[in-house]
């Protein structure tokens, strides 16, 4: 069996921020049915380098990065507008997603805990609930790669075990999901981590 | 004393109390408003300069004077809110906030439709007319700044705080807009602020100040009880008055 | 699941949440009026209240201050947001970032210039404008106004990576301001003295056009360099 | 391990943080002279040049721009901690809030009134002024714009907990900017007329003192509801 | 031996917000040498608790807060200066304890790995650094109450653990710790858990 084409192919990426090299010809390919898991200590670079990778950051690295085929990134901010309920922030999403029907939100709202939240303003919704909504989106959205940086931050231990669970069904349904966590992953799918270390080159 | 005041703080005393209040003062203010405003209109001769275009004073200024009152009504509602930290208070305040924006409104309204016909200009820079201007955006800061809040009683206590400083401003603001209008001596008419009114005319129009003032109580106290019902929808006593008015 | 929506509807559905997120809080849309309501206030407050004095300035005074609404407004049109992350989904969005653009600013238009276009009569009789010029005066806004948005994009564009971007962007963007100033305040003024206008508005109208082609493309490109600041 | 300090040295501190962060970025106090210098371009622009006229305006003029400048940044003064939760932190500080309020306006006019104050005369004699005006000027700024940073702070810290309340704070507290500004060029307009500027001067002195004595007090009872809102 | 007074009481507290019920009369008190972990799903109550016991929400709830003595409190939100190096938000914190030396600056950040970083712009740092600047008042402060909303966001594994010591030290020293957290703590000291679930009464 020939290894399936990769959804994103970096080669030798080398990145220097502030004066400290991060990390220098660094290499990595993610095909379906990957689960990356990219892992370090504060500041060593994942941010950076899952930003170079979704083609956010353009400027002031070396190396190239192909893609093929559309991804999500979500990063740390939450990319939920305030003033908007739930529901609409997922229906007037700007990630240029097709737009979903009532039924297939209110489906992802109640996957993620907000059922009975549909309508109301997010700002009043906690900290967890919030990037809660924007957590929804992985269950609408049809992108076969995933690009997440610290999904699990401010969910709870039963909302990090079913987003745990919705990784490994979407690696298994054919998809790839690289993240950067703190947190080991409790997952019965063999877990490719990527650790970046000071002056790394993985 | 302090009964009285314990009791003021109580939702559904003060709900029922208005209510009370109001069925008396909602026929006096309609009888009031419609004796007014027939005598004013159908029974006074025109007058000799401006023939039956003056008739809008009956409206005009009645609504300024009020205007101008019902913010002070606010502000000391206000000032009630932040030092006795009284909930009654804030929906006071809430409740005059808009129709005082209303009355001064219709103020400038029906001066520029007077001015029309009497100065040939829709708007001069008087100082009277200005000065009601500014407060006109003092009411509408106070409306919006309700608004903009999520948090309704964080609302309530930050209007407290704006109305109190636009209380301590409005004599600086009228004496300085008076003081300007004075300093520039404009070639353009004036208000004949001393002008004898024939009295002809005077009674119909005390009778529409005070009906105005009443007008304001109502809607004020109307506004209140809505307030009430919004605020305290959770709890018993408005389910019971809902129970009640089911039946 | 869905495929991703051609650029038209993705466009329909950022102008409709854009216009959402205005409505949401209708006293931001009340707010460009009411700002231009007081500083017409402040204007016989300062120079005097004299009709025929206040008469000869009132094409300048009212085009400097729809200009300064216009200047206090633009800078929100991507702040929000770049602050919430929503700017980075959009640059990732399949769809051509030039037309994305353009939705914002259509919005933005909508929510600001154009009530400002609509109420104008009203100020411009509050400073004694001339009957003759109040045609005019909503005609030049109305394109003016466009413009304006348009250009006001690009310097919001170009700062939205910056903490405190807000005074920079009345750096950037005053002096591409400065032509449709005076052409706009002209066509008022050339209807008041009784020169026809349609030259004005023409000028005005290819501004417009110009503005339109070529604003978001420097929005994009001001975006994608933002996003990396 | 260290004891709170006194009010004062913590007020002290609180304007040496606040200096150094608008320090950090020159062009934050560039600004508001770079807009006030744009403005007074546009003057001339829409008003037409006419150096006569231009010079009878001048007072006015230059006053309404120093009120818009100072509005324009009224907003930032809690804005930046409120966003990334310093304020918090000031409301839980054990020394008044009252006189840290304070310590955030002085450094609000340090940065902002200040320079404005100090680059005047040069702005007076671009729009013509006579040269009888420019120390009244720069005195009316000096007491002006000090109070207008009072009054101003207030609508900042009662709009700070809102999601865009940029627009908002110039509805709260342009009407109370007025009395400033016609004081103020009233006290311009009676220098170049060669009538005694003292009980202008004296009458802005007033305010200040009031403002000064109270503002502080609303600002610390805004931060207080704001922070909850 | 008479238990020592405590550092915080809260007399039967209760809160709705948009209509739920989020606790009914709940009582804590807080002592010298507590330490209080704060649990509960996401949206449950627990910073709006926790603001509520600091001081900083005023309106809206019932009961009674009594606080002696000086608290920390270090929120969502990390109240580090983006324009300022991590020195200078140190020195010039707004957080009205006593300005320290320049010695015990250093030190501080040393402790929480942000050695090399004192001056550089803060805004240049990771998630991870930024927070951890805010988290070096924790060695300087005099404070015995500390209130933490979340403080290992974004902090890598080390750094939990390191936290966590700190805590354990504190509280033997005679202060206290009340703090929000999804993560259990590992920790070699009693734990008090308050747990918060839908409408408790705790
Ligand atoms: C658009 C603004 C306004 C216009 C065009 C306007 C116009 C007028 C006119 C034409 C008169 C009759 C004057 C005369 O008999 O010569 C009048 C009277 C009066 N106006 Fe107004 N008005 C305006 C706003 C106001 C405001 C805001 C107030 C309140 C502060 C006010 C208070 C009065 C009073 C008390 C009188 C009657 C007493 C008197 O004759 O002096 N007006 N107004
Ligand atoms: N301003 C507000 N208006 C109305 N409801 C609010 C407001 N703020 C919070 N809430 C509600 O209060 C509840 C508790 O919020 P809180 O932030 O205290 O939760 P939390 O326990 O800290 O959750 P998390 O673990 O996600 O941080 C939430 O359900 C939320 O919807
Ligand atoms: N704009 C910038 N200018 C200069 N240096 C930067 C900039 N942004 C980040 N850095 C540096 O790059 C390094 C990596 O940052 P990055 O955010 O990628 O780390 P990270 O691995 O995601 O850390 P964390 O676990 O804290 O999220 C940090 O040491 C930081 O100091
Ligand atoms: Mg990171
Ligand atoms: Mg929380």
């Amino acid at each position: 069996m020939t290894p399936p084409a990769p959804l994103l192919a970096a080669r030798s990426l080398t990145l220097s921020r502030g004066g400290r090299e991060l990390f220098r010809d660094l290499s990595l390919a993610i095909g379906p049915g990957d689960l990356v898991q990219l892992e370090g200590p504060n500041g060593v670079g994942k941010t950076s380098l899952l930003r170079i990778l979704a083609g956010l950051s353009r400027y002031g690295y070396e190396g190239a990065v192909e893609r093929s085929g559309a991804l999500l990134y979500l990063g740390h901010k939450s990319a939920v507008k305030a003033q908007l309920t739930p529901r609409e922030n997922l229906a007037l999403h700007v990630g240029g997603e097709g737009s979903h029907g009532d039924a297939a939100i209110e489906g992802a709202l109640a996957e993620v805990g907000l059922y009975g939240y549909e309508d109301v303003p997010s700002h009043t919704l906690s900290a967890g609930q919030q990037r809660r909504v924007n957590l929804a989106r992985l269950y609408l959205c049809s992108s076969p790669l995933w690009l997440l940086d610290e999904p699990f931050t401010a969910i709870d231990r039963a909302g990090v075990g079913q987003l745990q669970s919705l990784f490994v069904q979407h690696v298994e349904g054919g998809g790839a999901v690289l993240l950067t966590s703190h947190q080991p992953l409790a997952v019965d799918y063999p877990v490719r981590a990527l650790t970046l270390s000071q002056g790394s080159a993985a | 004393m302090w009964s009285f005041f314990h009791k003021l703080g109580s939702p559904p005393w003060l709900y029922g109390i208005a209510g009370s209040i109001l069925r008396y003062l909602l026929p006096v203010t309609v009888i009031a408003l419609v004796v007014g405003a027939v005598w004013g209109l159908l029974f006074t001769a025109p007058d000799f300069r401006q023939g039956n275009s003056y008739r809008i004073i009956y409206i005009h200024v009645p609504a300024a004077v009020v205007a101008l009152a019902g913010y002070y009504v606010m502000a000391a509602a206000g000032a009630v809110s932040l030092i006795w930290r009284m909930k009654m208070a804030d929906v006071a305040m809430k409740a005059a906030a808009p129709i005082g924006a209303a009355l001064t409104f219709v103020a400038l309204f029906t001066g520029s439709v007077w001015g029309k016909p009497t100065w040939g200009t829709w708007w001069v820079w008087d100082a009277r007319i200005t000065s009601m201007l500014v407060l006109l955006f003092l009411y509408l800061g106070v409306v919006a700044l309700y608004e903009a809040f999520d948090n309704k009683e964080a609302a309530s206590k930050a209007c407290a705080v704006l109305s109190l400083v636009g209380m301590v401003n409005i004599p600086i603001i009228y004496k300085s807009v008076d003081w300007w209008y004075s300093l520039h001596q404009p070639a353009s008419i004036k208000f004949t602020g001393e002008s004898t009114i024939d009295s002809s005319m005077l009674y119909p129009l005390l009778l529409m100040i005070t009906a105005f003032y009443c007008l304001f109580a109502c809607a004020m106290l109307m506004n209140m009880r809505a307030e009430l019902l919004e605020r305290e929808a959770k709890t018993g006593w408005v389910r019971k008055l809902a129970a009640e008015g089911a039946h | 699941m869905s495929t991703p929506p051609g650029a038209a509807a993705f466009c329909l559905r950022l102008v409709r949440r854009q216009l959402l997120l205005a409505f949401r809080r209708p006293i931001d849309i009340a707010n460009p009026l009411v700002f231009f309501a007081m500083v017409i206030a402040l204007f016989p407050l300062g120079l005097g209240p004299a009709p025929d004095q206040l008469a000869a300035f009132a094409p300048g005074v009212l085009w400097i201050i729809a200009l300064l609404s216009n200047l206090l407004t633009s800078d929100t049109v991507f702040r929000g947001d770049y602050d919430d992350g929503s700017l980075e989904q959009l640059l990732l969005a399949p769809q051509p970032l030039y037309l994305s653009g353009l939705a914002y600013i259509c919005a933005h238009w909508l929510v600001t210039g154009l009530p400002l276009v609509l109420i104008s009569p009203l100020f411009a009789v509050m400073l004694n404008l001339p009957a003759a010029g109040i045609l005019a005066l909503a005609l030049s806004l109305l394109l003016g106004t466009a413009v304006l948005s348009l250009v006001g994009a690009i310097g919001a564009a170009l700062t939205v990576g910056l903490r405190r971007g807000g005074m920079l962007i009345s750096l950037l963007i005053l002096p591409l301001y400065m032509p449709v100033l005076i052409f706009g305040s002209a066509c008022v003024q050339a209807a008041v003295t009784g020169v026809p206008t349609g030259p004005y508005l023409a000028i005005l109208g290819a501004m417009l056009s110009l503005a339109i082609a070529l604003a978001p493309l420097a929005v994009a490109a001001g975006l994608r360099i933002s996003i990396d600041a």
